[in-house]
């Protein structure tokens, strides 16, 4: 955190001012470690292992918040009879489907549960015809959860005794058991004396008087296993009542000015903005029954239809009427996988043929780089907008393939433009950053020269295409004709008003007066609306997201600062900051609390929570949305309105964690005979080849990182000489030991390879990195910044050449935090050796197409 | 700004093996400390030709000046003369060097901005502008034979500003952080006095003919006496950080120097009454002299150079004054 | 007069007359360093801004004279980041100055070896052109059997220092195209 | 003078070094904020500086060192066990970034930001001859571009080796704690950016107090090798604007332990010089005198 968000990392540094213990977990000691308590150097790609060993530490000490557990976790809910766990199948749980690389999800359940059918309503002969419950689970659907849990009905059987032998929190148990401090020395390479300091020091300081907050990254998330991993936190943190109360939480660091705000506004394929899934392809679909399928009966996913239909009528207008579904069928629609890896893929077949890349650098910035390229070098056209000749726009005259003669550029039959974009002093927009807190930032300038937004650009290409079909009377064209695309333009470069587009998110009533918030969204067509969690930032015709009241007039919530989604609350499910009855848990830590004497949530928080609703509130029978909610359903966004301390629904790799190896791991996995996940997604392809588990040919696991002084891929700093001046070059880091074994020199080179290919990168040898002992034997690791590519100011190889396609089943994000290599001194082959090189690391670890396929 | 911070890294948790709060042992380094071996002090961005060629130049000028007015008014004409020339010529050339090493040449008359007592350079240009005018016109009266009175009046005043030229320069480097010189900076300006009579008289063996060059090998004598005393006085203090002078191309050029005024006034003294053999010896203590200042320059730079002359001798110092110090030399 | 105002400027004039002896302090200040101002404070306006780089989100303020940028600093009134910056935040004056940008539209005809100039205006109608032939070419009605309305043909991949807005208005449009292939950095 | 109202109290720096977190941002916020040119791209190999030192085109220098050391009772989480090889070493020639030896398995990454020190008696303001050092309102020293001729007096005369010449441009260049900034009230770039408060800004006998404050605080809980640097207006600069508290002797993070303003011998070397003079004026009239 110090590395990578040293501002953010002030407020640790405020915690730890106030007598808080910082402990942190990394195969490198970095400049976080530097000033943390503790540091836990543990082997990348077993973070399961170590969370899982602390769940086990707390549910054998029996540590866990009892009263929030009860409260406000499923622990208490009994699960089916026909639930096997990996405990029972050996590292894979019931309902694995080993021809299609899936898992239906139906065992998982709940007792007495509905269970929903995962491609909606019936539609047998369809779902037969193309496995479509396979391809729906291809489809990232556990993102349309970005802002509650999954959908779950009917009359959950409950053991409030906790004794239950299917109750959650006995089947946590029993799965968690093998998680010991000895397995977690065996699997992370973490002594046990260090682990059980970091377990007590975990649970002393959480409860009812303190709360211990988790802070991640990609770390976490890029990970063949990623979103178990951030499940495993989820557990913990709601066994140890961390959640929805001050100082606790699971905070995701992200790394990019609005990486939040393009997943709540999604540039994503699975998703419409809101967390409202894209429809996939069934037969006869309709609003409704779109609505039926996706819509939860209780909680705030029960109004789905207020928010698909105010999107609808914020796209089309006029033209979306109850007649025509509010234009519903002008939504395209998917048939499985259409993530950014999946595209690359259908660029190398010839279906995808034109790509727009705007402000991001995948030759460099994506896993397996070369593939990335090769995608694009079989486009017929590409458009690049940047600040400067990224990669990803020069790849045809000279990227590592024409060095290596895979492509000539008389050859290559691409057409390029590139497109400079104004920076974010020359527009104005918001970003919405790592805690949902959406911030205006004004136009300072114009844009000089050719530069434009891609506010300006998007527009004006949208009214041009529009100009040029005007008058089609091909049914094709009529979502984009009938489009609501006429915002006001300013200035003499035809600049879109920002700020209107924001009044079309923030959404208005029928009589065109802005919404203040979601709950006032209607399904009947009256109201308007372009992003359903956004509403309410333009409320009053105020610009929410542009206030700035000084922190220094407000209290520490600061809620006159931007505007965060949903309803501008700052803290989530903020009622499990009191205790069932309405009280804070601890004078200490009260942020919210029931005011009897004016029945309404009261505290510096906005409540995440119906205002009004008391503790005791019961629902009535058959109510739906949030009325169906009692007063102690403290998780709004579930459909049970609990903390999932088992998943019984949403995720598709399974109800809980197990720790499975990474796909290129240079070891087995001790816990279970299933060595990695099941099904995490593959790519079978010539230039996407896998390393076989535990090959001696790749001893070494490497890890991608940032480094403070640089951002991404490169494209913001490696162009700013007064960053580029800080860290000059791409290099490795490795301990002295490993130095030792390979022959080393310390700023020297060094050849990093993979089944992929080879990069070189300069050596620093520090006892920063340390050797581990995994399984018996040492393993060393190797750390490399992933910020170069051969373009820019400063330059180097670019780390993602060495990442293969492999992804989280959930996300489809790639796994390249874990990845088993070879290191060896000197420089890399050129040109075409390069290749053979490579070739022949193939060969002596028996490479061959089928390698790595296997489940 | 703030309150204080107490963010207190380790002390909240941490490791608990090994020892107790308030025992942590101080881990004794067996070598010398330095930051990854960087100069602590910066060296002197100074040109060697200029800066060097300078000091050399400006001794030899002043000592030249008073050598002249001794001449002038002991009836030596040719020996005045020379030493008149040899000082307006050397003021000159000064000038051109000094102005030559600046950043901003065309700046140079900044340097009569201030007046500072507290800066030897700022000092010394204030001298050399008074030196500078009557060096020249002693030299010019002195080769035309015009304005007599005022001739004489300028070789007065050059004579007696001279030996200050020939000595603030010593102040000039000594007033610095550069280990070597500073260190040295009680002894400098006796062996830059010495080394510039020493100089001044070479120059006067080598122009004046035999019978007028009594003064020049008396001026090199006592010159050079000094300039090897005060040199060995000053290596002496310097201890550890007489090292540069000793050792690389300052090692070198001192040594040079050390053997030519050695052997350039037992020259001047045995082979007085031949006119060859006084030119060659006042030619070694020319260069003597030169070699001295090249020697004491590059010596200088090398000390600032690697940090242990600057670290060391403050350590021994803080050790010597507390008694605690913990030993890192 | 010239003179007088000469001697008066002249620091030893200054030194002599006892105000600063020793010519270290006021006496040795220039005219320019007594005129000297911070250049936000003689800043045309201040406009507030937020950084850039991660999602952290601190708080800048923009400072332009005659049109341009002259300095961003961090914005004290932040809650966030009370007015501090990381090394990239305090970069973000080079980032959006410097001598990285680009400002002009490149264009590489298929096969070609080196980039040619192409006006703006031009290159946006050709990638209209190309956006509606790629469209056309690969739209599907079906797949299957059932209805999908869309185009494979085209893809879009954005990174995630774009603008709410921004990101509507890629959505909105490529999902009115029947575009779906519509990814950001958030994946990766 | 005396009729002239008080001035602005002294103004000075404390960098705490121990919640430095090494990111940098006062180096590039002084380059900003002061246009210094960007100074070339060096891996250096010692550990994560690439700066190298204070100079003409770097006012705040971020050092970094590894030690095997521990800091107070941090768990460093590394399991070594060979020796450290000779620290004395350069970079470039060394088989692994430089560091203390110790035990094997402690290890503590101290960081600090350097700056000039402004130092009561400052040897580059007191020679240089131009008058281009000043001592400003709020005591502070800075070099005036418009002035400076580039003489390079000010370099050599730096006990910390701060000052430097620009070579492109000629000029004597360092921190002036952007005295443009603080005369217009603001905060001097570094310290503004800082995000853990490393860099603290404001008056300096407040900055002491508090310093002392902390020192006392970290010796309490045990970190005894913590120490103040620069705070002693009895040491041989007369204490500095700029100062410091350090975990470890100062010559680890490339500082002088025991600087001193070379002209505080210049009286000395005056009197020296004189007598030397007198002595060659002596000397000239010895040597000229006629035997009779």
């Amino acid at each position: 955190m110090a590395e990578c968000h040293p501002v953010g990392f002030q407020w640790v540094m405020e915690a730890k001012a106030r007598g808080a213990t910082l402990i942190h977990v990394d195969p490198r000691f970095t400049r976080t470690s530097a000033l943390a308590d503790v540091h836990v150097s543990l082997r990348a790609g077993s973070d399961i292992a170590f969370l899982g060993g602390l769940v086990n530490h707390v549910l054998q000490n029996e540590a866990d918040f009892r009263e929030y557990v009860l409260a406000y976790t499923n622990a208490a809910a009994i699960v089916r009879e026909d639930f096997r766990d990996t405990e029972d199948l050996d590292g894979v749980f019931s309902g694995l489907d080993t021809e299609h690389r899936t898992y239906d999800p139906a065992t998982w359940q709940y007792e007495g549960a509905d269970v929903p059918s995962v491609a909606g309503e019936g539609d047998e002969e369809f779902e037969e015809r193309t496995q479509a419950g396979a391809t729906i689970r291809e489809a990232a659907r556990v993102e349309a959860h970005g802002s509650g849990g999954a959908g779950v009905s009917g009359d959950i059987h409950t053991d409030e005794t906790l004794r239950h032998p299917r109750c959650v929190y006995q089947i946590l148990k029993r799965h968690f058991a093998r998680y010991t401090p000895d397995m977690v020395e065996q699997v992370c390479g973490v002594p046990p004396d260090t682990f059980r300091q970091v377990c007590e020091l975990v649970t002393a300081n959480s409860g009812r008087e303190r709360t211990t907050a988790f802070a991640y990254a990609v770390g976490w998330t890029q990970h063949t296993v990623g979103v178990q991993y951030i499940r495993t936190a989820s557990i913990l943190q709601s066994l140890l009542g961390n959640i929805g109360r001050p100082g606790g939480g699971i905070l995701a660091l992200r790394g990019h000015a609005s990486i939040q705000g393009s997943t709540d506004i999604p540039t994503l394929f699975n998703l419409l903005p809101g967390y409202i899934p894209m429809p996939h392809a069934h037969a006869d679909q309709t609003l409704e029954s779109f609505i039926e399928a996706e819509g939860t009966v209780k909680g705030y996913w029960g109004n789905m239809r207020s928010y698909l239909v105010s999107l609808l009528k914020a796209w089309w207008g006029e033209s979306a009427t109850a007649d025509n579904d509010y234009a519903f069928d002008y939504l395209p629609r998917l048939t499985g996988d259409h993530s950014t890896n999946e595209t690359v893929l259908a660029q190398m077949e010839g279906t995808c043929k034109g790509y727009f890349l705007m402000g991001e650098n995948p030759a460099v910035g994506s896993t397996n780089a070369k593939m990335q390229r090769l995608g694009m070098a079989a486009l017929d056209w590409l458009v690049v907008r940047d600040f400067a000749l990224i990669e990803s726009a020069t790849w045809w005259k000279d990227g590592p393939e024409i060095e290596t003669r895979e492509l000539r550029t008389e050859e290559n039959g691409t057409e390029v433009f590139f497109l400079p974009a104004a920076s974010h002093t020359e527009k104005s927009g918001s970003f919405t950053n790592t805690q949902r807190l959406l911030q205006w930032h004004r136009e300072a300038v114009r844009p000089q020269g050719e530069a434009r937004s891609d506010l300006w650009f998007t527009y004006h290409l949208g009214r041009r295409i529009r100009e040029k079909l005007a008058g089609s009377t091909d049914d094709m064209d009529r979502p984009i004709l009938d489009l609501t695309w006429d915002y006001p333009v300013h200035g003499d470069i035809l600049e879109p008003d920002a700020e209107a587009v924001l009044v079309e998110i923030n959404g208005h009533d029928a009589r065109g007066a802005p919404l203040s918030a979601y709950t006032e969204l209607k399904g009947d067509g009256s109201t308007t609306c372009g992003c359903w969690i956004y509403c309410g930032v333009y409320a009053d015709g105020v610009n929410q997201a542009d206030r700035r009241k000084p922190h220094t007039e407000q209290d520490w919530v600061a809620k006159e600062w931007g505007w965060a989604w949903p309803a501008n609350r700052r803290i989530l499910y903020n009622r499990a900051s009191a205790d069932p009855d309405g009280r804070p848990w601890s004078e200490r830590k009260a942020l919210l609390w029931w005011d009897p004497e004016h029945r309404r949530w009261s505290g510096p928080d906005v409540p995440d929570f119906q205002p009004d609703k008391p503790p005791d509130f019961r629902p009535a029978e058959g109510a739906r949305g949030p009325d169906a909610l009692r007063g102690t359903d403290a998780f709004v966004m579930q459909a049970d309105g609990k903390a999932w301390l088992y998943a019984p629904a949403g995720v598709v790799d399974g109800p809980l964690p197990a720790h499975y190896e990474p796909h290129e791991s240079p070891f087995t996995n001790p816990l279970y005979s299933q060595q990695s996940n099941p099904i995490r997604q593959v790519v079978k392809h010539p230039v996407n080849r896998y390393q076989p588990p535990g090959s001696p040919v790749f001893p070494y696991v490497t890890t991608t990182y940032r480094l403070t002084e640089h951002h991404t891929a490169g494209g913001m700093s490696r162009w700013v000489p007064y960053l580029a001046e800080l860290m000059p070059e791409f290099f490795c880091e490795v301990s002295p030991e490993l130095a030792a074994e390979r022959g080393l020199e310390h700023l020297g080179w060094a050849t990093i390879v993979s089944a992929r290919t080879a990069v070189e990168a300069r050596v620093l040898v520090t006892e920063r990195m340390t050797p581990l002992t995994v399984q018996g034997r040492t393993l060393h690791q190797i750390g490399l910044p992933y910020h170069w590519g051969p373009n820019g100011y400063s330059t180097g190889d670019a780390a993602n050449e060495l990442a293969p396609v492999v992804l989280d089943p959930n996300t489809h994000i790639q796994e390249s935090k874990a990845m088993a290599c070879d290191i060896r001194p000197g420089r890399r082959p050129r040109g075409p050796a390069l290749l053979e090189f490579v070739r022949d690391y193939r060969r002596r670890a028996g490479i061959t197409d089928e390698t790595g396929m296997e489940m | 700004m703030g309150r204080p911070r107490d963010a207190l890294t380790g002390v909240a948790a941490g490791r608990r093996r090994r020892r107790g709060r308030g025992e942590q042992p101080v881990v004794p380094d067996a070598q010398f400390t330095s930051y990854y071996g960087r100069p602590v002090v910066k060296r002197p961005v100074w040109r060697t030709l200029d800066i060097a060629g300078y000091l050399f130049v400006g001794g030899l000028a002043g000592s030249s000046s008073v050598l002249a007015a001794g001449a002038h008014f002991t009836d030596r004409p040719t020996l005045a003369r020379a030493g008149k020339i040899t000082a307006a010529g050397g003021v000159v050339v000064a000038a051109v060097l000094l102005v030559h090493d600046l950043g901003r040449p065309e700046r140079f008359v900044n340097m009569l901005r201030v007046f500072k007592p507290t800066s030897p350079m700022s000092v010394g240009s204030w001298l050399l502008s008074g030196y500078g005018p009557a060096a020249g016109l002693a030299a010019v009266s002195a080769v035309t034979g015009r304005l007599p009175r005022l001739g004489t009046l300028a070789t007065v005043g050059a004579g007696l500003i001279g030996p200050t030229i020939t000595t603030y320069t010593a102040a000039l480097i000594s007033d610095t952080a550069v280990p070597a010189w500073h260190g040295g900076h009680r002894e400098m300006p006796y062996v830059f006095a010495g080394s510039g009579a020493s100089a001044a008289g070479g120059l006067g063996l080598l122009a004046a003919p035999v019978w007028e060059n009594t003064p020049a090998r008396r001026m090199a004598l006592m010159g050079g006496i000094v300039e090897l005393a005060a040199y060995r006085l000053m290596e002496h203090r310097l201890g550890m950080v007489a090292e540069p002078y000793r050792t690389g191309t300052a090692g070198w050029l001192v040594r040079a120097s050390e053997a030519l005024t050695v052997a350039g006034l037992a020259g001047a003294v045995l082979g007085r009454r031949n006119r060859l053999v006084c030119a060659v010896s006042g030619g070694a203590l020319v260069s003597a002299s030169a070699f001295m200042r090249f020697g004491i320059f590059k010596a200088g730079v090398a000390s600032a150079e690697d940090p242990k002359y600057t670290v060391g001798p403050q350590r021994e110092r803080l050790n010597a004054r507390d008694g605690s110090g913990i030993g890192r030399v | 007069m010239a003179v007088r105002r000469w001697l008066k400027a002249w620091p030893v004039f200054r030194q002599l007359r006892g105000e600063d002896p020793s010519g270290r302090g006021e006496a040795a200040k220039s005219r320019h360093t007594a005129e000297l101002r911070a250049r936000v404070s003689t800043a045309d306006e201040v406009v507030k801004s937020i950084c850039p780089y991660c999602a952290v989100g601190c708080g800048q303020d923009v400072f332009v004279k005659d049109g341009r940028v002259i300095h961003i600093d961090g914005d004290p009134d932040s809650p966030i980041s009370r007015g501090r910056l990381c090394p990239k935040g305090s970069a973000s004056l080079q980032l959006t100055t410097g001598p990285g940008r680009w400002y002009e539209v490149l264009y590489r005809r298929p096969y070609g070896t080196e980039w040619e100039r192409l006006g703006l205006d031009e290159a946006m109608d050709m990638i209209a052109d190309r956006v509606i032939e790629t469209r056309r070419q690969g739209w599907q009605w079906e797949e299957n059997g059932v209805r999908v309305r869309r185009t494979m043909g085209i893809a879009s991949l954005g990174g995630a220092t774009l603008d709410n807005e921004e990101n509507y208005l890629i959505k909105k449009l490529f999902t009115a195209l029947g575009a779906i292939q519509i990814e950001n950095q958030a994946r990766i | 003078m005396s009729q002239v109202s008080p001035g602005p109290p002294r103004m000075g720096f404390f960098t705490d070094t121990s919640v430095c977190i090494g990111c940098k941002a006062c180096e590039v916020a002084c380059k900003e904020w002061n246009a210094i040119p960007e100074d070339g791209l060096n891996l250096t190999g010692m550990s994560l500086d690439n700066t190298e030192k204070l100079d003409a085109n770097t006012w705040r220098h971020v050092a970094f060192i590894e030690q095997r050391k521990p800091l107070a009772f941090q768990e460093p989480g590394v399991r070594h066990t060979g020796p450290v090889p000779d620290l004395a070493t350069p970079p470039a020639e060394a088989p692994m970034t430089p560091m203390t030896p110790g035990e094997p398995g402690d290890l503590r990454w101290l960081m600090a930001s350097d700056v000039c020190k402004h130092c009561t008696h400052a040897a580059c303001l007191d020679v240089c001859p131009t008058g281009a050092l000043f001592r400003t309102e709020f005591d502070t020293v800075v070099v005036q571009a418009d002035v400076c001729n580039g003489c390079g007096y000010c370099i050599p005369a730096c006990p910390y080796g701060v000052i430097d010449q620009r070579k492109e441009d000629g000029r004597a260049w360092k921190c002036t704690m952007c005295y443009d900034r603080i005369g217009d009230g603001l905060q001097p770039a570094c310290a503004k950016a800082c995000p853990t408060e490393s860099i603290q800004y404001g008056p300096l006998d407040e900055l002491r107090e508090r310093a002392s404050e902390r020192l006392d605080t970290m010796h309490a809980a045990g970190v005894t090798d913590a120490r103040l640097y620069g705070d002693d207006p009895n040491d041989g600069v007369g204490g500095t604007g700029a100062f410091f508290l350090l975990l470890d002797e100062p010559e680890v993070y490339g500082l002088p332990p025991d600087p001193v303003a070379t002209t505080r011998d210049l009286p000395a070397m005056w009197r020296h010089a004189a007598l030397a003079a007198a002595g060659l004026v002596g000397a000239g009239v010895i040597a000229c005198l006629r035997s009779s």
